[in-house]
């Protein structure tokens, strides 16, 4: 089971801002091991942020997304209470969803 | 990552991952992601240019716009293992964003489709095997539009 | 951790034998106490054996000054003994290859635990020194080596010097805070040579 | 560039394109914008991601004996994180030891928890595939100092005897390139390559290194404490390699954490 995600997200004005840590290797494929033996890529594929149940961000990324993904965006149309929640689905098929409130 | 090993570096150019990404997509996994975006498209992130980067996600050849900026994005980087990059599209319309950094094994970094209501600025971090261009792909309208800025990534620590 | 406690045990007598003591850092029980401590601290890993931790006579005297002035009596010991480890080449030739040079500079590997015993050995020059201005990325722990060579001329006294102050800097300047690279078996004499033209050869970048 | 097929748009990019690089920047140029670089990452610290790991382990029962850490003293009573660290090393009389955080967060998992001094230690320095349990719990500790005055007491004499042992240390030189800590962190404004070297001599450049230390390292993508920090400027420094917990780490710990006293705590930070 991957470790949960550190959401923020804030009402400024008319806008949410939203900020997310992921925990994820974010393996490249490229490198070696101390062996010599390739280090099978492993990375988030996709992110979906939706808001109050309607989508406000998808992201499609590849390995070279540093480790331990961090994304920062704002959208319009959010309010205090609402639900941001996010989804991030990796190479492995292996998923993890959570989510905030807007404060 | 260490990107400062000079034997990585080797690794790096040879971009070795090509066929196990194919091999992985080959076996059917894009379509079990629930996720509702688009499956996630192999060929753009495999392409080794802004030709073909472009041609696999249905675009046309990007125009330089200055619409489309870097902000918050430093001009060195003392470690290419983390690069925070924010791109800032004025262009109206604007679809979609997307990070590319030329001298990697595979262009592509990360595509971000913006809906209508969301700002048309994002923040993330990027790995840079080595100095290089960076660039902001925006799709407007249909259109393609680019940017680009050249970080620096440095050598660092005392031991190598 | 047995390893610990029983090391620690040790020095809560000691500490508890010495409670209230005035301690500097030329206290001889606690230099005594010290390499205790440090040798029950420390365990041996790859290249890196216990004896790394067994101090010369230079790097006793050096520690113990460290941060204030030297007396001049102390100064000339120890650049004396060291400018007599120094061996100088057979051939009396100190000019190698610069681009081998440039190359030994930036190298920051060799000696580490964690280094491949036969991988490359470097002299890491940039992590201290500015050199070729090509390089932006360069420490300041010592002094500037752009223009080495330009500026103080390119004489065979000078290269010399640039010779002897690589392989052993404390018989230059006492208590330097540069290794010894060549006293030490860092570098060999080929590659010190290498560095010298790297700082001496009117074709090295750092010359431009 | 080259990459382009159309000379249409490589022409249009290189009018658009800012300048050529300077290919000799200047010195205090590169110093601003490498801080323009620490600045863009100073919002999203993945630290953040092991002091929740952290929080849910001190919180969960674990180990053998299926208790949480509520009730581990960390020298403030049973339970009491809240700016703990703040006053570490410090001695501990139920140990007869001096001891930092990690290694008192290891007693209280042996000795509370039941988990055996092996599994403790199995994974001191968290890697890809291998999470350190240290680590996190020492993010979640320290994370709950945050805003506290350092003020580590000398007053006890194993504590003072272990602050001039480590000041002693500090001063060491040794090995095959004649390091010691001072080498590097005895003066001020120095770096190596980019990165400033704090002057661990003086009161300022002491506070303003232990105080945002844990600290996320960019370049290896973990959570690192003092612990790992001390071991590796030993590695670096060609020494053998430093004992987790050993009484030299303390030591060395104690110096540093005295010297840094008055400021307030501000980690987990973010490094290189």
């Amino acid at each position: 089971m991957p470790d949960p995600m550190k959401i923020r997200a804030n009402q400024l004005g008319d806008a949410t801002e939203v900020k997310v840590l992921m925990s994820h290797e974010m393996e490249t494929g490229q490198r070696k091991d101390a062996q010599g033996k390739v280090i099978p890529a492993w990375f988030i594929q996709s992110v979906d942020v939706t808001c109050a149940g309607k989508t406000v961000l998808t992201a499609q990324w590849g390995t070279a997304v540093s480790k331990n993904p961090f994304l920062s965006f704002r959208f319009k149309g959010g309010n205090k209470g609402d639900k941001v929640v996010i989804t991030w689905v990796d190479n492995r098929g292996e998923k993890r969803t959570d989510e905030a409130t807007v404060a | 990552m260490d990107v400062i090993d000079p034997t990585r570096r080797k690794v790096l150019a040879h971009g070795a991952s090509l066929s196990l990404l194919t091999l992985v997509a080959a076996a059917g996994w894009l379509e079990t992601s629930p996720v509702r975006a688009a499956a996630w498209n192999a060929a753009a992130f495999d392409a080794h240019s802004m030709d073909d980067t472009v041609k696999a996600l249905h675009g046309s050849t990007p125009v330089a716009s200055k619409d489309v900026t870097f902000v918050a994005t430093p001009d060195i980087a003392e470690n290419g293992a983390v690069v925070p990059v924010t791109v800032v599209s004025a262009v109206p319309k604007t679809e979609s964003i997307a990070i590319l950094v030329e001298k990697n094994p595979n262009m592509l970094a990360a595509v971000f489709d913006i809906p209508a209501g969301t700002d048309p600025s994002i923040t993330t971090r990027v790995k840079m095997a080595q100095t290089s261009n960076v660039y902001a792909l925006v799709k407007a309208d249909g259109k393609y539009y680019v940017a680009s800025k050249e970080i620096k990534v440095t050598l660092g620590g005392c031991g190598g | 951790m047995k390893y610990v406690s029983k090391g620690t045990l040790a020095f809560a007598v000691a500490a508890l034998a010495i409670a209230g003591c005035a301690t500097t850092r030329d206290d001889a029980s606690l230099h005594a106490d010290t390499v205790a401590m440090l040798k029950a601290s420390f365990k041996p890993q790859g290249q890196a054996r216990m004896d790394r931790l067994d101090q010369d006579e230079t790097q006793r005297v050096c520690s113990d000054y460290f941060g204030k002035p030297l007396p001049a009596s102390v100064t000339s010991r120890v650049e004396q003994s060291n400018l007599e480890s120094i061996k100088w080449p057979a051939d009396g030739a100190y000019l190698g290859d610069w681009k081998a040079g440039e190359k030994i500079a930036q190298e920051g590997r060799g000696k580490q635990y964690s280094d491949d015993p036969k991988g490359p050995v470097g002299g890491n020059c940039y992590a201290c020194h500015q050199l070729s201005p090509k390089e932006i990325s360069y420490g300041t722990i010592g002094p500037s080596l752009y223009r080495f060579g330009k500026l103080r001329g390119y004489t065979d006294a000078t290269r010399k010097y640039a010779y002897g102050k690589v392989y052993n800097a404390d018989a230059y300047f006492s208590c330097s805070n540069m290794p010894r690279f060549g006293t030490h078996g860092i570098l060999t004499e080929k590659q010190i040579k290498d560095v010298v033209a790297l700082l001496m050869d009117p074709a090295s970048p750092v010359n431009q | 560039m080259a990459r382009f097929s159309t000379a249409a748009v490589v022409a249009a990019l290189l009018v658009f394109l800012p300048g050529a690089p300077q290919a000799q920047a200047q010195a205090s140029d590169t110093a601003a914008q490498i801080q323009e670089y620490r600045d863009a990452l100073a919002d999203g610290n993945p630290a953040e991601l092991w002091d929740a790991r952290g929080e849910v382990m001190w919180k969960e029962a674990r180990g053998p004996k299926k208790v949480s850490l509520a009730q581990c003293d960390l020298g403030m009573g049973a339970g009491v994180v809240k700016n703990a660290y703040a006053h570490l090393p410090r001695y501990f009389a139920d140990t007869g030891r001096v001891m930092d955080l990690e290694t008192r967060l290891i007693h209280c998992m042996t000795t509370l928890q039941g988990i055996s001094d092996a599994d403790a230690h199995k994974i001191l320095f968290g890697g890809p595939g291998k999470r350190s349990d240290v680590e996190a719990l020492a993010a979640y500790v320290t994370s709950q100092s945050q805003g506290a005055v350092m003020d580590v007491s000398l007053a006890d004499p194993h504590v003072r005897r272990m602050y001039a042992l480590g000041e002693k240390i500090f001063f060491y030189r040794g090995g095959s390139h004649d390091f010691a800590c001072a080498t590097c962190h005895g003066e001020e404004n120095k770096r190596i390559r980019l990165q400033d070297l704090p002057d661990l001599t003086t009161k300022s450049g002491a506070q303003k290194a232990y105080t945002t230390w844990p600290a996320y390292r960019v370049s290896q993508g973990e959570l690192r404490t003092m612990q790992w920090r001390l071991n590796d400027c030993f590695r670096q420094q060609r020494f053998p390699d430093l004992v987790f917990g050993s009484p030299a780490s303390i030591a060395l710990t104690t110096y540093l954490a005295y010297n840094a006293n008055g400021a307030v705590y501000a980690g987990p930070g973010l490094k290189r």
